[in-house]
């Protein structure tokens, strides 16, 4: 057990940040400090290039695929000075983290060769069709209809929390093609281009006035045959794999923004003076305590290789930090007092803490909401009996 | 002895229910939140068809009479159905103020306007306030509705005026407000004219300011819950409704365990200030505290168990969350009154 | 809705303290400020005759069986001057409280005039025969066996958390009268003298060194066959009723020993200085509050007369009550620190404070845990659906 | 970086856990409970036999070396049976005190006796400590094992002592304790002889003593949940194992996020200290408030996930939950050393 860096690590640490800090202080500027999801997506997807143009984008991957075939240390280290250097997120987040991590599992050769390129070039943005009206936290009720017509797959259905599905060029979609089937058998997992006539997106305004989340409409959308990944059938354990990927080496650089919304919060409580509250005091030092144990717990989920056995620290990331960013949200409004409530902007626009207030309630929701998880907890962690399906 | 509403009491509850549910409707709030977040029609309507609008407000002064537990009731109702009204600042805390701190003439003057809707009064407080000869200065940059009002009630720690809002020295400043049911205005006097009112303005509106907030919140809190329950028993997950999880029943048991607790206070502080009891003064601060912070935690709740569509704008989930946001916030957060209450209890902390 | 009482019922409050001090100034002052419900059975024996001998036994209960017929005013003036005096609690409380009522309610005339008397007159103490080993949350599942053989009842098996039945002459029970039932049906309620061979009773150590609770074991136990309280299989139905009585006036004298603890932390946080620390100051007041609003949810529900609707106020009383005594204990021992737990007595025996944080954590527990109060909330209360129950 | 066990802590770890859930076992611990709340066979064994004693301990003073994860990892195991040993006390806080801040003729002196188990050493801390030539004035109403040590290291806030339990002026009351595996004792000195430590040993010994109650309180809160976990997947109540509840199984999962939270502060916490970091300093004031704080949670969750039963004397849960409340308020408050984080965030409180 050993938490130091070694001085080569700590020389890699030196060259990301040079070269980020370079960045920001250059050519991409303007983007510095974005932390709007949606916020400039032309400039974003450059930036995508700039990284992959520099061998920065997938630095854990294969150098084959335009990684580098960097060790754990360095993933963790790439990741923290990311965000520290002020870099906005990826906006080809789920390409890179999901996607990818996804063909090189379980993708052929050929679409290895024809996604991974373009995908660590930023050249292919990604988004995520799982979600439907229907089925939300029993994801596998889904009913988008997939049917393998003339050599085509010919998709119909609506998929729903499609997260910058507007600005993408992929989806990957889990559908039904077997008919008769419910549950978790007879699902394919598909990729289809967004650019076609049967593909219709509608955002969704989201309680922060922001509209990240879009509805995805499918009307005979098609893609071609060998779009799948897996076999006809292995959707669901496709799809399944595909959401541990959701617990990699990105979750350090998400909480190196969390670090961010952490200490303008400080600042905001020694500004206004309630860093003189007791009360406030004791929540922010919870807050950071949080905050500490969370990096810790990834470098355990990370460091841990022994995949066979549970993994505590692993299962209960998820509900740990939606649930301590759901708390910052409501620390940060009340160390803002009510001057937390109102806006300069002219719109309904919100600076970092009361949209952090505002948007962390959608964090104990998806990717599976905080009940979701305490049931996965409960039965895959603890091994307790299994909820039991209704015949609804 | 008798907790428990009056006939009387449960015919103004079921009024003031069925009004509120049937006019104060989503569309038509949503509509008043694009424009100064105030439904003027129903307004209008409320306080001139209904009849409602004198309650508590002695019948000499030109109220209805009656008192707190009646104003609470239509408050609660109102609550409820998150209504973009400014029942809260022209009714409960103006209002309030000059029908205890006015001089008959002051009544006369100024009361059947605001119960008539005509006028719109907003509260202003800054214990910071100055006064000098028949003008105040003074600066609240979180008046609610002060946008839309044409009268002000200003208070410092030890006084009261009221304010024209077309006087000499006024400035009055419109801001984006995350509950556009209510939006917070800033409002600036430098020097303004201002008719004295006497010092009992200021108890009488903080008491009918924490008890109208609570109430509201009460009824937020409650209508949180009933949609919630209504929407658990229509989702169907898993083969299931939602409602048959043994962790979301229980978590909607809470949020009745919270709001049943809610419903004592708020009914409690009401008759206590009415009844002149001597706990109305830590039934206030219980009330308000308690009251926001149970309505803050089952609108969170609301949107959690409704999952991802309780994060859309186009559900009215969020309304219920940023309403109990700001009665969080307004009129002295939650630690500020258990602070108060520690105060009666152990004396100031050394 | 009014809260104030009238200058009679002032003048009946008068009535209550003067008499109740007068009793704990005088011959019964050794048991004043006793609050363990194990302490001075025999002279609290005494103390419910002296009570029953001034008419102070039952007021609620109609004259004719030694009440006073005191309107519901009257019954929440004496039971706050009760514990305002410093009395104990009843010895009889489950006799007073919950034989006697269900008596009232389901007794035949003669059943009534045997015992309603003697409960009144403190001459008969009752204890509760309900839970066993198997059935504790789920307590219809019970096996005690009940048989009627030769004019009399024959009981076998065994009950649990029988509190105080060492100090008791008859205990009330539920048993299993037909064989092959299981559930709520084939159950018969039953009222057996304590004082026979076929009765052993034996205490139950708890966590604070007390034994307040015992196992009740039931061996050929006997009573006539006029025991039962209604019909054969009725035992579920009166069972019931009998626990909504819990909810009664005594309520309010519970939460004047509330009172008296919490304004003992209070005392203890003024000496010690914790009465300066904000973070305890947030705490009491909650504390403060809680108690008031439990005050003011008791008078709600006792002043609801509407018993046709649900009433909010009744279902979520027990589980309001006990969660914020256990909060108090947790309270109570954050403000005396670590001085809270130590004891000057020679063995296990606890101050009033560290006491109530140990004890109350059975407060949860006895009398339908949390869970199960929230099944009730959200069932009952809410028109959820129910839990279903499995085949093991 | 890599924060998973090497396989030399693997191996520690499986041995001490071994070593305890066989031999500290319930009958065992209440007989201790009933003398002086020391299993002194078990401690001899664990100090003679096992060879673990030493851990921590520097080689050159005597000790066997390596540091605080594998202290942690023993206190870890020792906790999750509740082993009435004076661990924490001796090894954690004495020892490592004197191995910090003693002469190599104190560490030959007394460490070679502590570490075999035959002196029993406990720690005193009195701020109010006052120095005079050779002697000290002290008192301390919560010693640890105070009534078996023979030795005892005391500190104030800025100096540290050795005095033995038999120099004059030592007084040593025992009182009835609440957890009965680590009963506290009165302790007082009065001009009483002492020999200076250097003050290294104040901050070695609260180093030690935050991790080494922390691991102890994970091992606690570890134990309470895998023993509720076993029971409900035994106990049946409406023909269903109680462990097929959701709610009691969300309850179950809620436990485990905070113990996985408490894993990764004692362990970032020992490591922290051992690799001497900057982040030492914050990681044992976190390790310590939230490890005993998951501790409690767990603790009362176990009695009331077991109904009744868990408020028994008999049953082990109580055991469990007097040590998790000994373990909150024992060298320092949750909110004390929540207070030191926020220093360190916020500078001091104005």
């Amino acid at each position: 057990m050993k938490l130091g860096f070694s001085p080569a690590e700590e020389d890699f640490r030196r060259e990301c940040a040079a070269w980020l800090n370079a960045q920001m202080a250059g050519e991409f500027r303007d983007i510095k400090g974005i932390t709007k999801l949606t916020a400039s997506p032309q400039r974003r997807k450059e930036w995508e290039q700039q990284l992959a143009a520099h061998k920065w984008s997938c630095i854990g991957w294969p150098a084959q695929w335009g990684g580098r075939d960097a060790t754990l240390a360095q993933q963790v280290i790439f990741a923290e000075e990311y965000t520290r250097a002020g870099v906005p997120g990826r906006v080809n987040h789920i390409g890179i983290e999901l996607a990818g991590p996804t063909l090189l599992t379980f993708g052929t050769p050929e679409q290895q060769q024809r996604f991974l390129p373009d995908i660590a070039a930023g050249k292919t943005i990604f988004c995520q069709g799982f979600s439907e009206p229907g089925a939300g936290s029993d994801l596998a009720s889904v009913r988008t209809k997939g049917l393998l017509e003339k050599g085509e797959w010919v998709v119909n259905g609506q998929k729903i929390w499609t997260s910058l599905a507007h600005i993408s060029d992929w989806i990957f979609v889990i559908t039904r093609t077997t008919e008769g089937t419910a549950g978790p058998k007879g699902l394919t997992f598909l990729m289809m281009p967004i650019d076609q006539p049967g593909i219709d997106i509608r955002g969704i305004t989201q309680i922060n006035g922001d509209a990240e989340f879009n509805e995805t409409f499918l009307t005979d959308a098609r893609c071609p045959a060998d779009s799948l990944i897996g076999n006809v059938g292995d959707g669901w354990r496709i799809a399944m794999g595909l959401l541990a990927f959701e617990r990699g080496v990105s979750t350090l650089g998400q909480q190196m923004g969390f670090r961010t919304e952490l200490d303008e919060i400080i600042t905001a409580a020694k500004e206004n003076g309630t860093a003189n509250d007791p009360l406030i005091r004791q929540r922010l030092a919870k807050a950071e305590i949080g905050l500490r144990l969370m990096r810790y717990g990834a470098l355990r989920m990370l460091s841990n290789t022994d995949n066979s056995s549970i993994d505590g620290a692993a299962l209960t990331y998820k509900i740990q930090w939606a649930s301590w960013r759901r708390s910052l949200g409501e620390l940060a409004m009340d160390v803002l007092g009510q001057a937390g409530e109102i806006s300069d902007a002219p719109g309904y626009e919100w600076d970092t803490l009361p949209n952090l207030f505002l948007y962390s309630r959608a964090d104990t929701i998806y990717g599976g909401t905080n009940q979701i998880q305490r049931n996965l907890i409960a039965e895959r962690g603890l091994g307790l009996p299994r909820e039991p399906r209704g015949t609804l | 002895m008798e907790f428990a509403f009056t006939d009387e009491q449960v015919m103004i509850a079921e009024t003031a229910r069925a009004f509120f549910s049937e006019n104060a409707t989503s569309a038509r709030t949503r509509k008043a939140m694009a424009a100064d977040g105030i439904d003027h029609a129903l307004w209008t309507t409320f306080c001139k068809e209904l009849g409602l609008s004198g309650i508590g407000i002695p019948e000499a002064a030109g109220g209805a009479g009656l008192g707190l537990i009646e104003l609470a009731i239509i408050a609660e109702a109102a609550g409820a159905q998150v209504a973009a009204l400014p029942l809260l600042g022209s009714l409960a805390l103006a209002a309030q103020a000059i029908a205890a701190g006015g001089s008959p003439a002051q009544h006369a003057r100024h009361l059947p306007a605001i119960l008539s809707g005509e006028t719109i009064a907003a509260y202003v407080h800054d214990a910071a306030l100055t006064a000098d000869g028949d003008t105040i200065t003074a600066a609240d940059s979180f008046v609610a509705h002060g946008v839309s009002a044409s009268l002000f009630v200003v208070t410092s720690n030890t006084g009261a005026w009221l304010v024209s809002a077309d006087a000499p020295g006024v400035t009055i400043t419109a801001q984006t407000t995350m509950d556009q049911t209510r939006p917070l205005a800033r409002v600036t006097l430098t020097a303004t004219p201002a008719e004295p009112l006497s010092p009992a303005a200021i108890a009488a509106a903080h008491n009918a300011g924490y008890v109208a907030a609570a109430a509201e919140a009460l009824g937020g809190a409650q209508a949180c819950l009933d949609r919630t329950v209504a929407y658990s028993l229509e989702r169907v997950q898993f083969g299931r409704q939602i409602g048959s999880f043994q962790a979301y029943k229980h978590r909607l048991a809470d949020m009745l365990v919270e709001i049943e607790q809610a419903r004592s206070a708020v009914y409690w502080a009401a008759c206590a200030v009415d009844e002149g009891s001597d706990e109305a003064a830590i039934a206030v601060h219980a009330a308000k505290s308690f009251a926001a912070d149970t309505y803050f935690r089952c609108a969170g709740d609301m949107i959690q168990l409704h999952g991802g569509i309780g994060f859309t704008w186009d559900h009215d989930a969020h309304l219920f969350f940023k309403r109990a946001r700001s009665l969080q916030s307004m009129l002295g957060s939650g630690a500020w009154h258990r602070e108060a209450i520690a105060t009666m209890l152990l004396g100031e902390a050394a």
